[in-house]
């Protein structure tokens, strides 16, 4: 889950890490009430990044600018991310800009420190980037290894230092993906201050953090209708342009399938991995939810029963073409209780294909024929 | 093979629950040696449906048993500490079923497995198959077969439908380990190839992967560098959108990264040979057996 | 540093162990104000131990004779220990006693687990303890490998090493040196309640301890007078039944020059470690202390000075005898700047012994003497 | 001579603090290979009043000088930190001097220490001295001579006050080890005594202990065992009262263990000279070096 930039400042301000003095705003009048001064920042809050190149940051050197600013900014829709608030801050003045941030490393398989000796930038095309692992137990030390490595010295040095080990434990103590820093500006009087950032917390750790409890609705505004209902589910679901929805258990199976759709001429309405496991119910769930997509023609339904039953899946089958007696199905059923599920489905008239890549292809001729 | 045999002697951790019991049943059925079950406050029990004894603690089920691997099914937030419980009881193998667990909690326990030189499988993963002789996880057996193939894989299902191409086309497996599919893991590519490399039952070694991260270029290189024997691999997700995830944790294609073209191109160039669907992976593994090639 | 009872019931709690329902109270009086209905126990609340053998613990059957019982025990001390104030709670039913503890192991070199399956019992000379090192970083694993080695099973299994867990989790994060529970009590209805409990602070961490901000004075009453302020101002004194007053720096020479005293037929008045680096004033602070035992008739003074320098001793030695022209002193001075401190004290008709044994005689003698 | 000699390169964390810049001349004008400080966000500087450089890291002072091992001046609660740094950067001998460590900090420490392989000396102790070589600490230097006496100490001033004895006996020093008088410790007596042992320059071991804890009757069952070349001990506290705390941190007789006597009652069983004033301990050595005793 990614949070916008005025909760996470909030987050930094709980560690100990400054941030510009600011102020949220949902509507242009409540500027009245903020008694900044002259010039001010007003930031769209949105999920998507590129906010900066796409306008979404500008500056307002009285109240009446502000206001119109304001106006136009709480609209903008930012790469697909609706503008959920603005955030107010004072100008600040500048003397230098890093870029820091905590992220998991999967090759070396342990959190890392990520930094630069310049600020705001695309920190996946630089060529200036630091990067220190971290090793567990945490002692700060490694963070003025981070610090060494930036070429810093004096006061800075330590300033920095101390702000990456306050990063880290705010990434440790909630279980983020990513805490960044970006840009971590330094003052003209020499202190430190995060002027962006940008927090990941981590999907599978949220059920142990409190602070984020009941957050996960609010911030899955950008996500597609039946995306968002998916993960409320427990279902995984990826929209795609075509016309024959997938439903599988296990994610690598489903992209495989899907690979095969498109290899086969055919044209991939969705990616539904249902998981592992899947009992009637959530099996037909992920079925109704995919025939909901007015574009789907077809529904290939492709199953490798292990930890997943096929019989329950049958279940499902039967009741949803009871449902939808039109819909176009094609299934591959096999493994677990798979002698069960084809005389649970005997009756149905629908065919079911023990090769995956007769169904695909029976699929790839069905959505032609529909289209 | 590799890692396990029939002499493996394996604890379930999570043995009670509905799915620890359900799949200690499937292993035994499939001749694994589960001697014992780990629940704590259950003691003295049966894991359900079977004679074999729960523990309250791996070091008492270690003690009695002589165990040395542990097959993890608790649940998410409880696998950090199950496994350092393993690791301080003197496994030397652990396989963690269990899906999502934190990456960070994965850090840890991989990071203390590596200082106490314990090998550690998943988690989120279907766990290893030695055909033939025994099973520790989740995957179906009856698909597999013993036979010369090594397979590793990030996958679950997908492992099964391309074992089960295999084995129709006749071409068995020496061992098959699913590493699984989160980002931050235990044993990754390099330690299984070269193990298979080193396995005098294994001919031709089947490499499956997906989007996301580099593991895969780094295997590429890797077997370019280390790999004697002949190596087929398949990458799912060929056709995924960017910056989604595909149902695994670790399958993002993010900032251009990970994608499947990045993966198969580095793979072909390491002189792999990359099939574009499961049958084709059958197909080339039958090329190779006709005609043994060394590097 | 030791905590009442009350107070190390109340930091159980904030970890999650539970405890009966307490009140504290300091007149009799209070009692009204309590209806935990009867019997119900009053203890004094006292930093020394057997307080039970000395009566420190009684059951009240009913209003009146809780308060008498109240008024007593409020005046009682225990092993020179001032009762401070009563915990009242009501009786508790008791299926089963059982002894848990975190302490730091000497040999071993890390926290370890004690506990025993029968509570109430003097741990040091018990034969039923268990114990369990605990290695760092703490996982609850341990605790359960404690509750099997206590041959516990079932639900008592699991809510043994849960607590034990907590009582870690409190004793690593209020950087305790002793974290105990005896009795623990397993209730008639198999729940778990610390019933007594005791906790020592570590003295050396109390500084980044906020919890425990400005309770060490508080909890120095049973110190003697002088003890109290010398461990205000630093200095480790202990004082004894004899007449010669030393003061050394450092632990080990403070205690050999004790011993010797002792060996050549005198009797120690105290020891005094002034430690490592005591400069002028804190020298001065040191003898004035020892200075102000009215059963001390000499002072010997041992410094031998590799991080003390002997010039800030001299210093202080020539502004005590000003002060104090007819207090007997010997002092032996050996070490850094030696010879500045021989010039200084040229003057003072002080005479210097460089050999310790020989100040250690003269000071003997001299005590004979004043006797 | 064990541990340090003239050839060991030492850097000094904290150098830039009043105590550890004095000590740091100190060890300089010994003679020690004083060859950096670290003071974060004070490199470039130098240790005031000598020419040594000071950098904000240990692994960049070891990077540019080749230093192997720290003598540790930080404020109590930032040892931890500094000692995960010097054994992270490669160091394998510690010597912290600082009083007042937190003991879980040191425990800590010492298990991170032990698992990396990592020597550590203290907290709380007067460091390490090969007269005539080099000096790691605070202890006078002019005190001791080179000589055959290895010594191993918990104390500070009664080392030296013991050091002084034996040197106007003219029984100089192999080398010295003040493990420091916290009740958890880095290096304890047996390891310091099996380097006495293995060490030709040493031909007599004296051994100062002091109330509390157990240490000295381990070491005198340990030097039963293994120990072949003569021991002379000294106790200090054999008038010290019950319950009370004598200074160091570790010196208090608890539920009546821990007692001077105990000591050296166990010092004797095990055949070892046990000496009553620091000048006793001289005429044993005398006494010895007279008449070699084998074990």
């Amino acid at each position: 889950m990614n949070l916008y930039e005025f909760e996470a400042k909030r987050i930094f301000a709980d560690f100990g890490i400054a941030t510009p003095p600011g102020v949220r705003i949902t509507r242009p009048e409540e500027l009245r009430k903020i008694h900044f001064g002259f010039p001010f920042t007003l930031k769209c809050q949105v999920m998507s990044g590129g906010r900066g190149k796409a306008g979404g940051i500008q500056f307002a050197k009285d109240l009446n600018e502000g206001e119109a600013l304001a106006k136009k900014l709480l609209s903008m829709t930012i790469n697909g991310s609706r503008t959920e608030s603005l955030l107010v801050e004072p100008k600040v003045s500048i003397a230098r800009e890093l870029y820091l941030s905590v992220t998991l490393d999967r090759a070396r398989g342990c959190p890392i420190f990520i930094a630069a000796a310049e600020g705001g930038i695309e920190i996946e095309s630089s060529n200036a980037i630091v990067t220190v692992p971290i090793p567990y137990p945490y002692q700060p030390y490694v963070a003025r290894d981070l610090a060494r490595q930036l070429g810093l010295s004096g006061t800075l040095f330590n300033k920095v230092a101390d702000m990456a080990s306050r990063l880290y434990r705010l990434f440790e103590t909630l279980d983020l993906d990513l805490a960044e820093i970006n840009p971590l500006v330094v003052t003209s009087g020499e202190d430190l201050l995060a002027l962006d950032g940008k927090i990941t917390v981590n999907d599978d750790a949220m059920a142990r953090q409190p602070l984020f409890r009941g957050w996960q609705a609010s911030h899955m505004v950008d996500l597609p209708e039946r995306e968002r209902k998916s993960k409320m589910l427990g279902l995984n679901l990826v929209e795609l342009d075509g016309n024959i929805g997938i439903i599988c258990n296990g994610a690598g199976l489903t992209m495989a399938t899907m690979d095969m759709v498109k290899n086969f001429g055919g044209q991939p309405g969705n990616f539904l991995d249902a998981g592992g496991g899947s009992d009637q119910e959530k099996t037909l769930q992920a079925i109704e939810i995919v025939n909901e997509n007015p574009s789907v023609k077809v529904i290939l339904l492709n199953i490798l029963g292990g930890i997943t039953a096929c019989d329950e899946v049958a279940g499902a089958l039967v009741e949803f073409m009871k449902r939808n007696p039109k819909r176009t199905l094609v299934v591959r059923l096999r493994g677990n209780n798979q002698d069960i599920a084809e005389k649970m489905l005997a009756d149905s008239g629908l065919k079911l294909f023990p090769d995956l890549e007769d169904a695909v292809k029976e699929a790839v001729s069905k959505a032609k024929v529909a289209v | 093979m590799i890692l396990v045999n029939k002499n493996t002697k394996v604890i379930v951790q999570g043995a009670t629950g509905k799915m620890g019991a359900a799949h200690t049943k499937r292993m035994l059925s499939y001749g694994t040696q589960v001697v014992a079950g780990v629940t704590p406050g259950k003691g003295g029990e049966k894991v359900p449906g079977t004679d074999v004894p729960v523990f309250d603690t791996v070091r008492e089920a270690a003690e009695k048993t002589g165990a040395t691997c542990s097959v993890i099914f608790v649940p998410p937030y409880l696998v950090l500490d199950a496994g350092c419980e393993a690791i301080d009881a003197g496994m030397s193998l652990l396989v963690v079923i269990t899906e999502g667990m934190p990456p960070q909690d994965t850090a840890k326990l991989t990071s203390m497995a590596k200082s106490r030189g314990v090998r550690m499988i998943g988690p989120n993963c279907p766990g290893i198959i030695t055909p033939g002789q025994t099973l520790l996880g989740i995957l179906p057996g009856m698909i597999f077969k013993p036979g010369p193939v090594g397979m590793v894989s990030r996958s679950g299902t997908l492992t099964y439908e391309i074992a089960l191409a295999l084995s129709d086309a006749d071409h068995g497996q020496s061992t098959c380990v699913g590493i699984g599919g989160d980002p931050v893991k235990g044993m990754e590519y390099p330690e299984v190839l070269t193990a298979f490399n080193n396995d005098p039952d294994t001919e031709v070694i089947v490499l499956i992967g997906e989007i996301g991260g580099n593991a895969e270029e780094e295997a590429a290189a890797f077997v370019k560098e280390n790999i004697k024997k002949p190596v087929v691999a398949y990458i799912a997700g060929q056709t995924a959108p960017p910056g989604k995830r595909m149902g695994h944790a670790g399958a993002i294609i993010s900032g251009g990264k990970g994608t499947a073209q990045s993966k198969m191109k580095a793979l072909q160039e390491a002189g792999i040979e990359v099939a574009l669907t499961p049958r084709e992976v059958a197909e080339k593994v039958s090329k190779l057996r006709s005609q043994p090639v060394h590097r």
